[in-house]
């Protein structure tokens, strides 16, 4: 039984790394942001079956937290690619 | 075994990758993405390395609040990038920095192959004296207990970084408010998730902090999940960050270490040594300065993403 | 076995960041880049503490309790660094070393 | 009865990781920012939430299967707002060239 947790987490992990190749590439940065989404869901996951595998509980700790500070890098980055995405508020300020 | 070992692998592979892409990506936001996916990977690898203190660390300060702190960076400097993209180094100094950085990479991985077999440890010694201090947790026993010095200068350093980051404000906003990055219009929907996480959030990070004791957790831990969510709140609009020259702000921010020192100075003065924690009341003792800790680990942690004051106090 | 894999990968992270460090021209990315860096030089710990394991434990805790401090300083460090550059920026308008020389007009602030 | 449940957490996972696979093959497929964070978010929600399903009656006694669900519930109200926040974002994105 462990193995076969161990070996789904290994597939969602792969899920993972394919959506974080897609991702990253972009080209848009609202695709980008979407790397936290993908750790908030797919990295949970991964987390809770090693969780169950192994019979650590802790890891359904890390799991928590995980969860938790991928929901505010995806406010920061919310809120940076916007910034980023604005229009230049007059180019770089000269004294 | 065999599932294990290639899980590892997997792991590795997509850590280097991801690294990689991310010291090439062209724009900033994009380097900062990779950054943090980057460090959510590491985390994976702390699990599998059976550091689980460790991977709570690195989720929450290594991944969350240092891809925070850069993103806020790369945001302000915007205006910046496209005309400074044209300055990258002549192909000689890329092609000799490369080289440099093979043969560092080389002799770590020379060191690695080589570490001696049987391996070094003090794991016995911990487990020996693990009974002194009456907490289950070995890392927060050598955290606070038998390297409690190491970690009480820490808090000095961090206390010391913030003086730092403030003294970089302009002459007139000494004393004011820094203004941490802010969403501009996503008004509603960031507000909502800041009402509907920071409750849960500081549930967490009490409960990461109470674990500490017997399980993986600790007052680093917990203090970050609870300066993420102050910095949520921040940056949703709800709460304004407070003025630096707040009384009740400072004192928080130097309670972590003054805990700490006084204890020390009391193991001096009715023990055997500095930071002699009093054998009947160690795990009491060792609660309190960790609940110190944690709300001055917090505020610190959260002021220095903040950023140096750059509005002037209003009366 | 797992622990050198780890081990070998932060040794490259560490090299990709040093790369970084070097050629990157925008300070930020060399702060970024010197996170990496540290990133990896933290798994070399992590290496060393889990063929530490010993005594009932999975890994020898004193190198996690050096790496945990660690991780919290060199967030110190970042956040001093950002703020530093954020100050060039403001004072002078440069977010590279290299401004120095070559737009000298828009730094006279500083040398 | 240890079998059934065993049968049971093999069902319920490989349906989670089916949908991760899903959402994955969504992404790569679709063509623009809205209907790829449309995949993610949908289908990799259900994901966890069958993994999470499954792996209940393996939770350390009521306590441990809670928190299995406070994670679940925790990943489930972030999820939808954060993906509500990259929407705007996507769209701000898109109404300028």
């Amino acid at each position: 039984m462990a193995e076969f947790l161990l070996a789904a987490s290994g597939f969602v992990l792969a899920m993972v790394a394919v959506g974080l190749v897609r991702v990253l590439h972009g080209p848009a940065n609202a695709d980008r942001m979407m790397a936290t989404q993908l750790f908030g869901t797919g990295g949970i996951a991964v987390l809770l079956l090693m969780a169950a595998a192994t019979d650590v509980t802790a890891l359904e700790d890390v799991a928590l937290v995980m969860a938790l500070l991928a929901a505010f890098a995806a406010v920061a980055f919310v809120i940076g690619g916007a910034r980023s995405d604005a229009p230049e508020p007059g180019a770089a300020r000269r004294p | 075994m065999t599932i294990d070992f290639a899980l590892d692998c997997g792991i590795a592979l997509l850590v280097l990758a991801v690294a990689g892409w991310t010291i090439v990506a062209r724009a900033s936001f994009a380097a900062v993405v990779g950054f943090v996916s980057f460090g959510l990977l590491v985390t994976l690898a702390w699990v599998r390395l059976a550091a689980i203190d460790v991977a709570l660390t690195e989720a929450a300060i290594g991944s969350g609040l240092t891809g925070a702190l850069l993103l806020g960076a790369a945001a302000r400097l915007r205006s910046n990038e496209t005309a400074k993209q044209a300055e990258v180094p002549g192909a000689a100094l890329r092609i000799a920095s490369a080289l440099l950085a093979a043969t560092v990479a080389a002799t770590l991985a020379a060191a690695v192959l080589l570490l001696p077999d049987p391996a070094p440890t003090l794991a016995p010694a911990a487990a020996a004296n693990s009974g002194a201090t009456g907490l289950g947790n070995p890392v927060t026993n050598v955290l606070i207990a038998f390297r409690a010095m190491d970690t009480m200068l820490e808090k000095v350093v961090l206390v010391l970084a913030l003086v730092g980051v403030w003294s970089l404000a302009a002459d007139r906003c000494w004393g004011g408010m820094p203004s941490p990055p802010r969403g501009a219009d996503s008004g509603d929907a960031t507000a909502f998730l800041a009402q509907l996480l920071t409750p849960l959030g500081i549930v967490v990070g009490i409960y990461i902090l109470w674990e500490g004791a017997d399980h993986p957790g600790g007052a680093f831990q917990g203090g970050t999940i609870l300066a993420a969510m102050w910095l949520l709140v921040m940056m949703a609009g709800l709460a304004k960050a407070p003025a630096i020259s707040r009384r009740s702000l400072r004192l928080v921010l130097i309670a972590g270490p003054a805990v700490f020192l006084v204890v020390g100075l009391a193991g001096l003065w009715f023990g055997a040594a500095f930071l002699a924690y009093p054998v009947d009341h160690a795990k009491a003792v060792i609660l309190v300065i960790e609940f110190v800790m944690t709300l001055t680990i917090a505020v610190t942690l959260a002021l220095l993403l903040a950023g140096p004051p750059d509005r002037e106090a209003s009366p | 076995m797992s622990a050198t894999v780890f081990g070998l990968c932060g040794a490259v992270a560490a090299g990709l960041g040093l790369y970084g460090v070097i050629t990157d021209a925008q300070l930020l990315r060399k702060i970024l880049a010197f996170n990496m860096l540290g990133a990896g030089v933290f798994l070399f710990f992590g290496v060393v503490a889990r063929r530490g394991a010993a005594a009932g434990f999975a890994g020898d805790p004193v190198p996690h309790a050096l790496v945990i401090t660690g991780m919290v300083v060199a967030f110190a460090a970042t956040a001093m660094a950002v703020a530093l550059l954020l100050r060039l920026f403001t004072a002078s308008g440069a977010a590279t070393f290299a401004a120095d020389t070559t737009s000298a007009d828009s730094d006279s602030t500083d040398t | 009865m240890s079998i059934l449940l065993d049968i049971f957490t093999v069902v319920a996972v490989t349906a989670g990781a089916f949908f991760f696979l899903a959402g994955t093959v969504g992404l790569l497929r679709f063509p623009d920012p809205l209907t790829r964070l449309h995949a993610l978010s949908k289908a990799d929600n259900l994901g966890v939430g069958l993994i999470v399903l499954g792996l209940l009656p393996r939770a350390a006694g009521p306590i441990g299967a809670l928190k299995l669900i406070a994670v679940w519930l925790l990943v489930q109200a972030a999820g939808a707002t954060v993906s509500q926040l990259i929407a705007r974002a996507a769209r701000r994105g898109m109404s300028q060239p």
